[in-house]
C-alpha cells in the first residue's frame, strides 16, 4: 500500500515527515545494538513477504502483512517499514523520497497501535488470542487504508472519490489478512514463542 | 526476483558520485512536488527526459517502469474528470466531464511521470549500497543506515529462500486459490520465514560481535566532488530555479508563503 | 578428460526407460549456458550418481526434470511421453519426488505430520486419508514418534528424514536426491544409506559431493562438465570396489 | 568406546598453552547438559581437528570459547588469564577468530570489502588503515578481484573464502572453524587444505564431518561424546597415515 509520488499536497507531505521523523526516532532509540541484526533482517522479511501474490477471487492481491511486523517489532517497526519502503522505491518505484514520510506513517502507525492493542492479548488462552490475531490484521489494514484516503483527501477535496475507491478495493484484503495473521501467529507461537511479545 | 535492473551501467549519471545524484534527485523530487502550473511541470518532464537520455537507460525498459503509476492513473482520469465539476466540457443524461477534473489529471499525470523518471535516472542507476553511504554522508542517522544495509544484504537470500519454499510447495501439488487451505499455507511458509530470518538474525549478531560491534557504525566511504559533479549539480540548480520561476508567474508571491 | 564419454554413449540398459533428457539446453536469463544438449536416460530401478563441481548445474537439472524451471530448448520424456505443458508437469510431479539440498526449504508447517500429510492433501486426498498416508511413511522411516515434534527444532539429519517423508507421501516412482548427506555426521549417514538400499522398487538419482556415500548407494556415477553428463571412468574404479565391499557386508541394508 | 581417552589424559605437549578449557559445563536453558566438565588445551601452533555426530555440542563449545554464551560451570583461560566478564571476552574475541558454520551470517554487508574492513574499522583503526589491511587478507586468499563483487551474489565456495577473510582481517592468534568444508566441492576443499596448511603461526580448531579434510589440515583428531572431548584411536590411525602420506606430497602445502 502506497501512494506515487506527485499526488500529495505540501502539508500533507510535512506532517508525513514529522510524524514518521518522530516514530522513527522512537524506533530507533529503542533499538539497542543487540537489536539492529533482527530488525534489520526482519525488514527484509517483510519486504519480501510483501512481494507475495494472494489469490482473491479471479484476480490477486500482495500481502501487507503490517499487523505482524508490528507484533514482532512494536515501534521499531517504523524504521524497519522506512527501510523496506525505501528499498520498495528502489528497486520498482513505488513511491519516492517526498512520499516516503506519508508511506511510511501509513503503514507503521497502524503497526505499532495494533501492537499495543493487541500484544497483550495473544498470551491469553485460544479463543482471545486468535480473535486478537485476527483482529490484528483486520484492523492493521483497515487503519492504514484510512491513513491513505486521509492522505488523499487532505491533499485535495477533489480526491474524496479516489479516497473512497482506494480505500474499499482494500476490505478483501483486509478480511485475508486477517486470516493470514491469524495462521501466521499460530504459527510463531507454536514454533517460536519468544518472537512473540 | 528482485533486480537492479540499471545499477550498471556508463553514462555521465553513473560516473557522478552517489551523494551528487542523490542530493539533486531530493532537491528536483521536493520542488516538482510543490509545482501546480502547467509550464513549469512540463520543464520538468524535460529535465526528467534529458536525465533519462544522459543516464543511457534501456528506454524500453525505463518505459516499461511507467506502468508501476499506470493503474493510478488510469484511476484518477476516469474518476476525477466525473467528480470535480468545473466549467462542462462534454456532457450526457448521465455523465458530466468537467474541466477541473482534468487540469487535475494532468497536472497529476506530468508531476508522477516526472519525478518516477528523475529518481529512475538518479537513483535507480546506482547500487542500493551506494545510496545508503550517500544518505549517510547526506546526515541520515547511521543506524538508520546500518539498517538499511543489512535490509538490502538479506532481501535477497530472504527472497530466495521464499521462492525455494513455494517450489517445495509446488512439487507437492500446491496450487494457489481463494480458499482457506492456500491462506493458511501461505501464513506457514511466511511463519517460517519469519523464523528462520529471527534465528538467522541471532546469528548474524553473534557473527557482529565476534568482530568487536559496539553499536557504532563507520561508513569506509568517502566522498569527493569532481568537477563533473559540480557542473552536473550546477545544471540541477538552473533547472531547480526555472521550474521555480515558471511557477511563481502565475501563482502571486503571498500566495506561496 | 581423457577418459571421459557422455553418458549416451557408455550406459546400456533394456529396461525400459522412465525418464529421457533430450539434448537438453537451459541458462538464466542473461546468464551463460548451464546445460548444453545434455542427454540422459534413467531406467526402472536404476540408482544413479552425480559428482560434479559447485556451480556445475546439478540443481538445475533437478528442477529442470521437475519443471520448476523450463528448458531453453531440448525435451523431458517421462514414461515415453514428451513433457511440455505445465499440465503434464503436474502430473510428472506425482511421480517424480525431489529432495532440496536444504531440508529447511521443504519443511514449512510448525509439526511433522501436517507437514508430511501436506502433499497427499494437495492431490485431493481427505484427511483422514492424508493422515493415514503420513503415518504410514513416517513409520517406514522409523519417524512415528516425530508426528507431533515441531519440525524446526529437530536436528539436521532429522529434518533431512522427515524431507525425504514428505517426498514419499506422495507415492512417487523417482526420486531426485539433492546433497542428501551435506552436513549429516556418520551415523545419520549410515541410515540414509540403509534406507536407500531399501528402495528398490524406486529409480533414483542422487547429486553427492562424497564418493563413499555414492558408491555405497548407487550403481553408476556421473559427472557434469561443460554442461553435460559424463561417465567418469576414474569414479566407476571406485564403484566397483563398491559392488564388492557391500557384497561382504550385507547387513548394512535393511 | 574402549578405545577412547579424555583429551587431557592423551594430548602431551610442552608448548604454552593459549587456550584452555577446565572443567566447562553447558546447557541451554531448560535443556539437558551438552557440555560436561569437559577439559581441553590449545597450544600454540596446534592444529586440532573434532569430528563428532550432529548435535553433540561442537558449534556450541566455539561460541562458548567467544563468549556468546556462557559457561554453567568451568573455566576458560586464555594466555594464562581466566576470562569471565565481557569485557575479558571482548579481548579474547579480537584473538580468537571464529568461522561460523553458515557463511551467509558471517556476511552482512553488501560488498566484500566492507564487510572485511568492518572488523578492523571496529577496532578502532582509520577508514584507510582499514582498508589496508583488507586489501592484504584479500590478497593473500586470492580475493583481490572480489573486493568490490556484492557478497550475495557469491557461490557457496566464494562466500567461504570472504567469510574466512573477515575473520583474517582481525588478525587472531587462534581460528576456531566450524564445518569449513560443509557443501563446497573438491576444487575449493583443496584450496581450503592449501590455506590452513599455510597458517604454520596459527593454532587452530576445526570441526568437519570428513576425515579425509581433518587428516590433511589436523595433527591430532579427537571426537566428542557425552559432553566431553575424547581421544578416538581408531581416528588416530587415519591420522598417521596422513602423516605419512603429505609427506610425499609437499606440493599440497603452500
Ligand atoms: N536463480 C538463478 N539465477 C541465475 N543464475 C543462477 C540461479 N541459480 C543458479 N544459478 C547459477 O547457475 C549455475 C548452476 O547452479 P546450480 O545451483 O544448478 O549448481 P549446482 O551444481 O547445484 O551447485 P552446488 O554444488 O553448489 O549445489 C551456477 O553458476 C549458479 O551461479
Ligand atoms: N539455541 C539453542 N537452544 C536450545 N538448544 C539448542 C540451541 N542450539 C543448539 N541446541 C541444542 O544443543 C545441542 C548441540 O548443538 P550444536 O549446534 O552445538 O551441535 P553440533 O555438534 O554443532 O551439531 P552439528 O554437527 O549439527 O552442527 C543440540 O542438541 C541442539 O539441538
Ligand atoms: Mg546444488
Ligand atoms: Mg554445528
Amino acid at each position: 500500500m502506497h501512494i506515487a509520488e506527485g499526488v500529495l499536497s505540501g502539508p500533507v507531505i510535512a506532517a508525513g515527515f514529522a510524524v514518521t521523523a518522530v516514530g522513527v526516532g522512537i524506533g530507533l532509540k529503542k533499538l539497542d545494538f543487540e537489536h539492529i541484526a533482527e530488525t534489520g533482517i526482519l525488514a527484509a522479511t517483510f519486504f519480501v513477504a510483501s512481494l507475495v501474490h494472494v489469490p482473491v477471487g479471479p484476480s490477486s492481491a500482495h500481502l501487507i502483512l503490517n499487523g505482524v511486523i508490528g507484533l514482532l517489532l512494536g515501534w521499531a517497526a517504523f524504521p524497519a517499514i522506512a527501510v523496506a519502503l525505501l528499498l520498495q522505491a528502489v528497486f520498482f518505484q513505488f513511491g519516492g523520497f517526498t512520499t516516503l514520510g506519508v508511506n511510511t506513517a501509513i503503514m507503521a502507525l497502524p503497526a505499532v497501535v495494533c501492537f499495543y492493542l493487541f500484544a497483550p492479548l495473544l498470551k491469553k488462552p485460544g479463543k482471545i488470542a486468535s480473535t486478537a490475531a485476527f483482529s490484528c490484521g483486520l484492523l492493521a489494514v483497515f487503519l492504514s487504508a484510512v491513513l491513505l484516503g486521509g492522505a488523499l483527501y487532505f491533499s485535495n477535496e477533489n480526491f474524496f472519490e479516489v479516497a473512497t475507491i482506494a480505500i474499499s478495493t482494500h476490505i478483501p484484503i483486509m478480511i485475508i489478512e486477517g486470516f493470514i495473521t491469524l495462521f501466521c501467529i499460530g504459527f510463531l507461537k507454536k514454533v517460536r514463542p519468544e518472537m512473540l511479545p | 526476483m528482485i533486480q537492479e535492473t540499471f545499477s550498471q551501467g556508463h553514462s555521465p549519471i553513473h560516473n557522478l558520485t552517489p551523494r551528487t545524484r542523490t542530493l539533486a534527485a531530493i532537491l528536483l523530487a521536493f520542488i516538482i512536488a510543490s509545482c501546480h502550473e502547467l509550464m513549469p511541470l512540463l520543464m520538468a518532464l524535460g529535465g526528467a527526459i534529458i536525465l533519462i537520455f544522459t543516464a543511457r537507460l534501456n528506454l524500453f525498459k525505463a518505459g516499461r517502469r511507467l506502468l508501476v503509476i499506470a493503474g493510478f492513473l488510469l484511476l484518477i482520469w476516469i474518476v476525477l474528470p466525473l467528480t470535480c465539476g468545473g466549467p462542462v466540457i462534454w456532457q450526457n443524461s448521465f455523465l458530466k466531464i468537467g474541466q477541473t477534473g482534468i487540469d487535475l489529471a494532468l497536472e497529476l499525470t506530468l508531476k508522477t511521470s516526472s519525478m518516477l523518471l528523475i529518481f529512475l535516472a538518479l537513483i535507480s542507476t546506482m547500487s542500493t549500497a551506494d545510496l545508503a553511504h550517500a544518505l549517510h554522508s547526506l546526515k541520515l542517522p547511521p543506524k538508520l543506515v546500518l539498517l538499511l544495509l543489512i535490509t538490502y544484504r538479506y532481501i535477497f537470500l530472504i527472497e530466495d529462500e521464499l521462492q525455494t519454499m513455494l517450489r517445495a510447495a509446488k512439487i507437492r501439488n500446491f496450487q494457489p486459490g481463494t480458499s482457506l487451505h492456500c491462506y493458511k499455507t501461505y501464513a506457514n511458509l511466511l511463519g517460517m520465514l519469519f523464523v528462520r530470518s529471527a534465528e538467522r538474525a541471532q546469528r548474524v549478531h553473534k557473527a557482529m560481535l565476534c568482530r568487536a560491534f559496539d553499536g557504532h557504525f563507520h561508513s569506509l566511504t568517502e566522498y569527493h566532488n569532481r568537477p563533473q559533479d559540480y557542473c552536473f549539480l550546477g545544471f540541477i540548480l538552473i533547472l531547480s530555479v526555472v521550474i521555480i520561476i515558471g511557477e511563481w508567474q502565475i501563482v502571486t508571491l503571498p500566495a506561496i508563503f | 578428460m581423457k577418459n571421459m564419454h557422455t553418458h549416451s554413449h557408455h550406459h546400456q540398459n533394456n529396461a525400459a526407460a522412465v525418464l529421457a533428457l533430450k539434448e537438453l539446453s537451459f541458462h538464466y536469463p542473461e546468464g551463460p549456458t548451464i546445460l548444453d544438449e545434455l542427454n540422459f536416460k534413467l531406467h526402472e530401478r536404476d540408482h544413479i550418481g552425480i559428482a560434479a563441481p559447485n556451480g556445475s548445474g546439478k540443481s538445475t537439472l533437478f528442477h529442470l526434470i521437475v519443471g520448476l524451471l523450463r528448458p531453453t530448448a531440448g525435451s523431458i520424456i517421462f514414461n515415453d511421453k514428451k513433457i511440455t505443458e505445465e499440465a503434464d508437469f503436474k502430473g510428472l510431479r506425482r511421480q517424480v519426488g525431489l529432495l532440496f539440498q536444504n531440508a529447511d526449504d521443504q519443511l514449512f508447517f510448525p509439526t511433522v505430520i501436517e507437514d508430511v500429510a501436506f502433499g497427499p492433501l494437495n492431490l485431493g486426498k481427505s484427511k483422514s486419508e492424508a493422515l493415514e498416508i503420513s503415518r504410514q511413511v513416517l513409520a517406514r522411516l522409523d519417524l512415528t514418534d516425530f508426528a507431533d515434534r515441531i519440525t524446526f527444532k529437530l536436528s539436521g539429519g532429522e529434518k533431512r528424514l522427515v524431507a525425504l517423508a514428505t517426498v514419499l507421501a506422495m507415492e512417487p516412482k523417482v526420486l531426485l536426491l539433492d546433497e542428501p548427506t551435506a552436513g549429516l555426521d556418520h551415523k545419520t549417514k549410515h541410515k540414509l544409506i540403509d534406507l536407500l538400499n531399501s528402495f528398490t522398487d524406486l529409480s533414483y538419482l542422487v547429486v553427492s559431493h562424497e564418493f563413499d556415500f555414492l558408491t555405497e548407494t548407487t550403481n553408476h556415477i556421473y559427472t557434469m562438465e561443460n554442461g553435460k553428463i559424463l561417465v567418469d571412468e576414474e569414479l566407476h574404479i571406485h564403484h566397483h570396489e563398491h559392488a564388492h565391499r557391500s557384497g561382504k557386508q550385507p547387513h548394512r541394508h535393511i
